[in-house]
């Protein structure tokens, strides 16, 4: 990784807020990513509205952390350009493309649920102020990206022929790998970052998923050699593929 | 491979369902009809509406069902709401 | 030696990148410090984070402010984490901008 | 069937006088019932191709937004193309009400069939292009729809350009900035700008059509669908992009003519596009030469338009 160098010098919560924010802040890239790549699949004028709408938000949210991570020697160099694939840190539900249009609205659903679940912890942060308040904003901006796909959920719900339970329960287990079950220490609730803890998470966006669809099934193993720094298991990074789409190019180009 | 929409599905109804949308910008103004969008349910009216509305900030926005409104005026013709 | 006030009247030709009005009178500027060495910081308040004006509004700021004597640099904050309403807009603008029927 | 024609003719031919006579007087139409068959005609054309550039900036945006270089970048084409795609809803919108169908429109009709502009039918390469066809296209857009936010003699479709012209001044902003930018990139960057800007900026004369002596779309001025003819609205483009150009060190085949107190271009039009070379030919050809050439189109319309009425999943996507 990248920041190997800057690592050492961070007290331990810091270094703990530096990964939790990368890994929501990265999410947001890819999952901006995710509106991109899927946009010309809209399936309405207004969808092709609301995808680049949710697009551009999801990069605003992430250049905003980017710049908040500023206090903890992360730089826009590494942010937007000097990283690999290997380096990205977003969640595994992100790494394999959708099927369809219903697995594209299932992922997009669970990762705006997850990402939004996750920071609006940060909404009564009393740790600091401005991370709590950038929170909120972010949260508050988020709101309709959830409720775009709920609404093509119930639609695409009503064929009984739609994919879409299915679709949801297969992304969902991948998506509870972003938390960890196992019950390890939690630093930054400890600290007064986020209002609650990890496992709190976990469970609230269980509730909020099922508050829109039931995914009710066989429990999900816990994922093992599970890392906090890019909370997830395994191997870091992202397919090569989809990092290609995704990285900026033409750097000698960017505007200030 | 070419988009096959189900209309019926997508659309919400064998024709086109519409919501009108009206908004202000702050509550010294009259709420005021902004324009209209197509969806099968009213989430998606309304994530819809935010999405192609947004050039402002709103104070208050609102949608209603196209069909729930009753002309008065416009008694006999096409039109439930114009346009703009 | 440049002053605070000074920055804020410069800042006064200074457009929000989407309408003709003044950022100050939109209620984005909230906040000018300038050190003795002629370093100013400017503090705004973004709306939207997704803003895609930035750039440019910072590259106005600069030239705005860069242009008074005494400004050896500009060092601007974004201010993401501010909260921004139609109500931080100053009421006078607010008329002006529904006079030239101007949809924010 | 002639004589049905015929009486049909007969019939409208009071209401035609009033309406024209009314149209002049400044006067705006707010309902469909308020229209003659052929001013019905004339508006629904206008606001059909109107509909239809709306729609094509969407594959060329595609690829705009892929070479992005950054995070702020990709926010502003995504931002822009949003504001297209709001306007070509509120287009479309507008169309339902004369009976069109919009999901036939934009997802079944043959791409061949949009009525597109040769200006935006050509493969965004790079950033740089990309910034072109906001200082060059857009502000050629912007012009066309302030005239008829201005002119527009039905009411509707002039105040839904309110909104339009609003978002499209900013992507006319953003251009102009981006471009200033680049020119300060050295030798190896100006080069390329003024490469884009040779390709871009015969696009942007010809948007507005034929010359003024040639007689065409003149239905639209009768009926005050628009204010302006071609050679007005683009001596208004030339005297913004010329001297922003020349103001920057860019060089255009157009210059300020001080003793007709207007801006010229330095060639004569129509001129054609070389696609082999992808380079103007600035000798003159016919209007029907020309005419030709943009029926057939640039190389990204077709594909382009396929490409967003069909659907791409798993392995196709990455």
């Amino acid at each position: 990784m990248t920041d190997a160098t800057s690592a050492g010098r961070l007290s331990q919560t810091d270094q703990l807020l530096r990964d939790e924010l990368y890994c929501i802040a990265d999410s947001k890239l890819v999952l901006a990513g995710w509106y991109m790549i899927v946009l010309p699949n809209g399936r309405a004028i207004s969808d092709w509205s609301a995808m680049c709408a949710m697009m551009q938000g999801q990069y605003g949210h992430a250049r905003a952390l980017y710049q908040y991570l500023g206090h903890f020697g992360v730089t826009r160099e590494e942010a937007e350009w000097t990283r690999g694939a290997a380096d990205i840190r977003s969640p595994k539900l992100l790494d394999q493309p959708p099927r369809s249009w219903s697995d594209f609205v299932a992922t997009i659903f669970l990762a705006e649920q997850a990402i939004s679940t996750q920071l609006g912890a940060y909404r009564s942060n009393q740790a600091d102020r401005t991370l709590a308040r950038l929170a909120e904003k972010v949260h508050k901006e988020s709101r309709f990206h959830v409720s775009y796909s709920t609404g093509w959920i119930k639609a695409l719900n009503k064929d009984p022929s739609s994919t879409i339970k299915a679709d949801i329960r297969r992304r969902f287990a991948e998506t509870l790998e972003w938390w960890d079950e196992n019950d390890q220490p939690d630093g930054l609730f400890r600290a007064g970052y986020r209002e609650a803890s990890d496992a709190t998470l976990r469970k609230r966006f269980i509730e909020a998923v099922e508050a829109t669809i039931d995914v009710s099934g066989p429990d999900v193993p816990a994922p093992v050699s599970w890392q906090r720094s890019i909370r997830r298991s395994g191997k870091p990074g992202i397919p090569d593929s989809l990092f290609e789409l995704i990285r900026f190019k033409n750097h000698e180009l960017a505007l200030p | 491979m070419k988009k096959v929409i189900d209309r019926r599905l997508e659309l919400g109804g064998d024709k086109p369902e519409f919501y009108e949308i009206f908004a202000r910008r702050s509550s010294a103004e009259a709420l005021t009809h902004i324009g209209s969008i197509e969806a099968p349910n009213a989430e998606l009216a309304e994530a819809r509406a935010w999405f192609v509305y947004d050039h402002e900030p709103w104070k208050e926005m609102c949608i209603v069902p196209t069909s729930a409104i009753i002309p008065i005026t416009e008694r006999g013709s096409d039109v439930k709401v114009k346009v703009v | 030696m440049v002053t605070g006030e000074e920055v804020r009247a410069a800042l006064l030709s200074v457009n929000d990148p989407h309408i003709p009005i003044a950022i100050e009178r939109m209620g984005m500027v909230r906040d000018i410090q300038v050190s003795d060495m002629g370093v100013v910081d400017v503090e705004l308040a973004i709306p939207c984070l997704a803003c895609p004006g930035v750039s440019m509004l910072k590259q106005s700021i600069k030239e705005a402010v860069g242009r008074l004597e005494g400004v050896r640099e500009v060092k601007i904050n974004e201010g993401w984490h501010h909260e921004w309403t139609t109500q931080s807009i100053d009421p006078l603008a607010r008329e002006h901008m529904r006079r030239f029927g101007i949809q924010l | 069937m002639a004589q049905v024609a015929l009486a049909r003719d007969t019939r409208d031919e009071p209401n035609e006088v009033a309406l024209q006579t009314r149209v002049k007087a400044g006067g705006t139409l707010e309902d469909i019932s308020e229209m003659t068959p052929r001013y019905r005609d004339v508006l629904v054309a206008t606001m059909s191709i109107a509909a239809d550039l709306e729609i094509m900036t969407l594959p060329l945006d595609l690829d705009a937004m892929q070479f992005a270089p950054c995070i702020g970048d990709r926010i502003a084409v995504a931002s822009a193309l949003q504001d297209e795609m709001g306007h070509a809803q509120v287009m479309f919108r507008m169309l339902e009400e004369f009976g069109f169908d919009a999901y036939e429109r934009v997802f079944e009709r043959d791409p061949a069939t949009f009525k597109t502009f040769f200006m935006l039918e050509w493969n965004l390469k790079d950033p740089i292009d990309m910034a072109m066809s906001h200082l060059i296209g857009d502000q050629a857009g912007y012009i066309t729809t302030c005239d008829l936010e201005e002119h527009c003699s039905f009411g509707p479709y002039s105040r839904s350009l309110r909104k339009v012209n609003f978002e499209e001044q900013f992507h006319v902003k953003r251009g102009e900035y981006s471009v200033r930018h680049y020119m300060q990139l050295g030798p190896e960057v100006r080069k390329r700008v003024q490469e884009s800007l040779d390709f871009w900026f015969p696009l942007g004369a010809e948007w507005f059509g034929a010359t003024d002596d040639v007689k065409s779309r003149m239905d639209q001025l009768h009926y005050k669908i628009r204010g302006s003819s071609n050679d007005q609205l683009r001596q208004i483009w030339l005297s913004r992009v010329v001297p922003f150009c020349e103001q920057l060190g860019l060089k255009v085949p157009a210059h300020f003519d001080g003793e007709k107190g207007i801006y010229v271009l330095d060639f004569e039009m129509p001129i054609l596009f070389n696609e082999e070379t992808g380079k103007w030919d600035f000798r003159k050809v016919t209007w029907a030469e020309k005419l030709a050439q943009w029926k057939r189109g640039g190389s990204k319309k077709v594909p382009g338009l396929r490409r967003i009425q069909s659907e791409l999943w798993g392995h196709d996507l990455w």
